[in-house]
């Protein structure tokens, strides 16, 4: 038997007994995830135990390394602990934007004591992070950003005003864009700061989007205080910190469309097509929507073998550009809304509640999806900047 | 027939909307939304617009109407899409005065037109039964009952039945369950016996209800128009609706792109308007082109409905294929250009959104006008 | 019987009499066109014949004032002339950029002596007119044209080289933008002026297109000589006169699709599918094809509705925009592409071939004239310059 | 299998396309045409590539092959597709020798395959018989006649028949018209009697033809594979062809998409590069991500039929369909983007535009792979 065979019976061993019954069911990704935080003992029993158990190996990060919490699996073995869970239907353990993009992060570019500090508290969901970039007027010319941090020797003073923080209202901490010197080029006067938002100084305010949920808020700031070892990268550097985020943050918002079906999730498409619009000879009886249908399923695969073939390259150490994350956010948040927009063709009038009987779950729930998909091309940069990175970065396209 | 509006036309759309914007701004749908209004519109604006003969428009002044057109009724119907003034318009008088008008005799037309033209008697149209506009796709059966029927069956999103006080029920009298000839129009109390009303919440804030009929008793004097030819009535009132629905969303799809407009002139990004940048100019200007094409088709429809034009209903179908294409590309593409505010409920966009997914899909969507005008066309 | 029923039994008569029968059948517009000119001896004597007899009348240009040599018909009296010969299918007496675009620019500023001098001879087709804008570095940016004409007293003498005009190897005349002052703004310093083709200063080269046909030459002028009665409009006013006969110009191009059928036309759009694709129920057989062929006639109805809406607006007084031609070259040559491109998935490999037997005349034709719908969006101004223009000038967006 | 290419088969991608510029560049594409030549293709350069050993990619050594797989052929064909290469590599390698390898017995691979892999017989595939492709839609007739067949019947769109010293005809054996059971494929002499060719010149200055079959003689040992059972054959020759077309059309629309870039760069109107305007920069990255998804689905596709993967038929299908989409959307917004020269028979643009029209269709069009696709997915 392989090493990486024993490590596969290791975990499936593991598994069976760790992972909870309750765990191994649809859920629906968006509201019943797991996300840690200081306030984690109000959430599910249940969820906390399966996040604890897993985070002890480590295993809520599994490639980050030992020494900050990680499980230290290599890429062989992280898939192994993938397929395993995958086989039966285990829910991940913990949702974090912590796990999704500040931690990598932290770990490419922190110092020692900022690694120590904070990655194992993301590691063991002990801290709920969220994101603090976007300003009323500083949307996709994010660098014109006007949040300000005053240096008090080992702190700072915060005043401004964030919007589209993502979780905000039950997040211990946030990463934050903010300006240390107004009077440099707006690029080269920002920096990347970290903030406990448990101080008056800082109060949140929900956001309700069309689809009727409310998983952004405005976040105040009020002479707030952050602690000078909370600056990540350089004084007035941190628009370089930004960027790199944001690649974690496209990948994530591209990948929605493969999210993890929850218990409201309609059948896959084919299916919901044929219970709508009928079946002859076995097939989608209308010829149209069968097209749409081909036509939306082919390109979700065209556009996971492109995910797939740039992971491969990366592994087979070509380059990989750095607007390839552009890319995928582009197309996969666009094919989203398309099928979203296929699936309410195929509901019909079923796709047009809001709320009342009649209405099956995942019927009024795929209208709420959606809605939700028109943010999807907006946050984590328009499709409109991902073009224009595209053009630049990808293409030499002058400006 | 000029594809211009007359001067009384003008005039007409000017109080239109003057009257809409003061009286039924877009506050007050998102008003009656948030307070799950139980009409799911004004009953004093409805009373205010029927006073205004709106409720009138298309029918004989002997019944109260103002003796005017559908293009008349479109020209209104525009402009209260503008601020999606929710009202019984399209559902008690665009289809079911309709539907009394070409298919109810006289005595019928007396006795409930006239509660129409004044606004006191509300109808709905009760003909879907799966999820998709599919007009003789009936499995309701009406079954002779004496000099009677009964009416056994469901129907589906039946806007505004929830207050209709009497229901245009489609049924089949007669053939299988999706064959055009054997049904027949009945005009039922709503408050009949075995008549089951469901109120369900739209995407858009309106309201449709959901229908069962569980041996509904419905009088021969409750048949509008012949027995078994019900297809014949039922596409002519279609054909109307289609239009005077296109109508509505063509004002709609207008004030959004209108208001997108304004929106790309004031909203700076890199210190310029972000209408500067050629991207979105170029795809501001085709949008204004797919309104204009809008305008043409629906303007000429409405008109040819009037005029009895033989093509008058594949017109009526190409207004709504055109609109119900325009509403998703045209709305969606102005949420997107608002950004981050467009996906909040604080800012108006997304309820244009939302109304243009309704209207793409009721009445039939852009596949099933395509379908239609050209089966009407011999291919 | 109104004077217009009088009217429409003369115009019956007199074209029952005078047109004859080999003018009556169908013919290619393109290149079948009676077009006049120095040369029109060479041509179809019967062509010639009915257009000197429809010229005597004036109804080459119906609705030109009779002392110009049009004739002097009211709108209504047109109408009623152009349905006389719809009925019994004449041809078009003359096809000739003169009657389409530099005749009406001429009667609407022109002085006196230039339209005594040169709208009669348009009206009997006996002078050929051709258009000398674009420059091989000035496309989009025409007001970038370098070609100069240096003022001699009574004349001009023009040194330069302009590209895409039209038919200029069989043309007398060209209209040509000149720059007549290289130190004012690009816009300031051009000149509109006529130019005699019939002299060694003025040399022609055809230039062939992706179709195979070559409507278009480049045309060089080497010291030629041009006279400054011939100057339309004022010195270094050029602009405006351009841009008021480019509207012209836009609205012929739009109007493209919806040409003459010629003998080599194919059937309409739904008996080709029926032909190609077969019958179900006495529809085309292939759904798929069957919707793009409704969406396509459909379009096509739109944008002629909305042509007459623009007329009637016109008519009624109201105002019209002067971006209205641009919505319609837009338009208009789009459609035209899409309803060659449905045609070719229509005939499928029928409509791949470029010569042999085993081809229909009328599937060598599409496909010839699909390849040269791709021209449409770009002269007269690009697809993307009409944008630009109903952008800035309809919507009001700022540059 | 990673879907990234090996360093053996990056080394033939470099090696292709040296020799492509080289020896094949798009002005010997522009010669053949303008020349009218008789084979549509250089004969010097085709015996070149078969010694280079392409002609025998994916066959094995006993015939003279390389022993490769259709990664390694497709990795050629989008080379050659760069410069539009006219070469016999699909017809007679792709398809027909496909035929052989799937198809053939011993024998015949020993007698045609041979001659494939050395360049020196020709073959092409005679399957379509109507405008468009529809493999199981054969009305030519092969009756037995002693012990051998008799065919009758005709083909069209024969690529490269008119040079073919075999050709690989469907003909119906047994069954109706459009079934899927009763063809039997058979390798006909071109030069036998009855056999009918016609060359038809194309718009991408290829050359197919017409073939009639006027009671052609074949023998049994000119059937390919099981009588009757063409089809199960044919499909699998018809993954191939579609997998390796597709990847000749990457490599013709990533060099037009190139070209296309350069000319934005270099071109100037309004004293700037029209590269730098941000609608024509949108719709430039929009053709980039197209690309992107292409290079994908042809690699995965082809590794699929190398490794006898279970989807490898839907792979096939899903390539051609995405490249049959993006054939003419990338080819059209080229040449619009080369503006008035980009029409011009001088530029070469115009020729990526032919060509990405007739392999748009060829093998079966973007919808007709979806309807493969859905019906294999079971909807």
């Amino acid at each position: 038997m392989s090493d990486l065979e024993s490590f596969r019976a290791e975990v499936r061993d593991w598994l069976e007994k760790n992972c909870p019954p309750e765990m191994r069911t649809p859920y629906d990704g968006q509201t019943q995830s797991y996300w840690g935080g200081r306030k984690r003992h109000e959430q599910d029993p249940i969820a906390r135990g399966w996040c604890e158990r897993m985070a002890e190996r480590g295993w809520t990060a599994p490639t980050w390394p030992r020494e900050y919490g990680g499980g230290g699996l290599s890429r062989a073995e992280a898939r192994v602990l993938e397929q395993e869970m995958a086989r039966i239907h285990a829910r991940p353990p913990l949702a974090s934007i912590g796990l999704m993009m500040l931690g990598p992060m932290l770990l490419e570019t922190g110092t020692e004591e900022q690694k120590r500090e904070h990655v194992p508290p993301i590691v063991k969901g002990e801290i709920k992070w969220c994101q603090g970039y976007s300003e009323p007027g500083a949307g996709s010319d994010l660098a014109s950003l006007q949040t300000r941090a005053e240096d008090r020797g080992d702190h700072f003073i915060v005043n401004g005003q964030k919007i589209w923080t993502s979780g905000a209202d039950t997040a211990d901490m946030i990463f934050c864009l903010v300006r240390t010197d107004p009077e440099a080029p707006k690029h080269d006067g920002i920096s990347f700061l970290l903030i406990d938002m448990d101080q008056p100084g800082v109060t949140t305010s929900p956001i309700r989007l069309i689809s009727g949920s409310s998983p952004f808020c405005q976040t105040f700031f009020s002479d707030a205080r952050a602690e000078k070892r909370d600056l990540i990268g350089t004084l007035n550097g941190g628009w370089t910190v930004a960027k790199r985020l944001l690649q974690f943050e496209r990948q994530g918002i591209g990948n929605m469309g493969n999210r993890n079906p929850g218990a409201n999730a309609p059948p896959p498409l084919p299916e919901l097509a044929k219970r709508y619009c009928g079946t002859r000879d076995g097939r989608i009886a209308d010829p149209l929507i069968r097209d749409r249908v081909a036509r939306l399923e082919m390109q979700q695969q065209a556009i996971q073998k492109t995910m797939a073939r740039s992971g491969d390259e990366a592994k087979a150490g070509q380059n990989v550009s750095a607007a390839t994350s552009s890319s995928f956010k582009l197309i996969g948040t666009e094919c989203n809304q398309a099928k979203f927009d296929l699936m309410t063709s195929i509901l019909g009038a079923q796709s047009l509640g809001w709320e009342g009987d009649g209405f099956e779950a995942y019927e009024l729930e795929t209208t709420r999806q959606w809605l939700r998909s028109f943010a999807n091309t907006i946050e984590g940069g328009t499709s409109e900047v991902q073009l224009n990175i595209i053009a630049k970065r990808v293409l030499g396209l002058p400006d | 027939m000029p594809l211009v509006l007359t001067e009384e036309q003008e005039l007409l759309r000017e109080t239109a909307r003057e009257f809409v914007a003061e009286r039924a701004p877009i506050a007050q749908l998102r008003q009656l939304r948030d307070e799950r209004d139980p009409s799911g519109f004004s009953r004093e604006l409805w009373s205010e617009m029927a006073q205004l003969g709106w409720a009138g428009i298309p029918f004989s002044e002997e019944y109260g109407g103002a003796d005017l057109g559908y293009t008349e009724l479109g020209i209104v119907l525009e402009e209260t899409g503008r601020t999606l003034a929710a009202s019984p318009l399209v559902s008690s008088v665009l289809l079911g005065g309709s539907t009394l008008l070409l298919g109810g005799n006289e005595t019928q037309r007396k006795e409930w037109l006239t509660g129409v033209c004044g606004g006191e008697t509300l109808l709905a149209l009760a003909i879907q039964e799966g999820p998709h506009h599919s007009p003789w796709n009936v499995a309701t059966r009406a079954e002779t009952d004496g000099d009677g029927y009964r009416l056994n069956g469901a129907k589906t999103f039946v806007v505004d039945g929830h207050v209709a006080d009497r229901l245009i029920v489609a049924a089949r009298s007669a053939g299988e369950q999706s064959e055009r000839d054997g049904l027949t129009l009945f005009c039922v109390d709503a408050s009949a016996p075995g008549v089951g009303l469901a109120r369900a919440s739209m995407v858009d804030g309106r309201n449709a209800a959901r229908l069962t009929l569980d041996g509904v008793r419905a009088e021969r004097s409750e048949v509008l128009g012949e027995i078994g030819q019900g297809a014949e009535l039922l596409d002519a009132v279609l054909d109307r609706g289609a239009a005077g629905l296109a109508a509505e969303m063509l004002g709609s799809l207008d004030t959004a792109f209108q208001k997108t407009l304004a929106y790309l002139k004031q909203r700076e990004q890199f210190g310029v308007p972000i209408g500067s940048f050629q991207a979105l100019k170029h795809r501001a200007a085709r949008m204004f082109v797919q309104l204009e094409l809008s305008r043409s088709v629906v303007l000429d429809a409405l008109q040819a409905l009037d005029g009895d034009h033989p093509d008058a209903s594949a017109k009526a179908s190409l207004a709504k294929a055109q609109l119900s294409d325009a509403a998703p590309s045209i709305a969606n593409e102005c949420v997107q250009m608002h950004g981050g505010i467009g996906v909040t409920d604080e800012e108006d966009i997304g309820l244009y959104l939302k109304r243009a997914r309704v209207t793409q899909f009721a009445l039939g969507d852009a596949a099933f006008h395509r379908d239609r005008y050209a089966g009407m066309h011999g291919y």
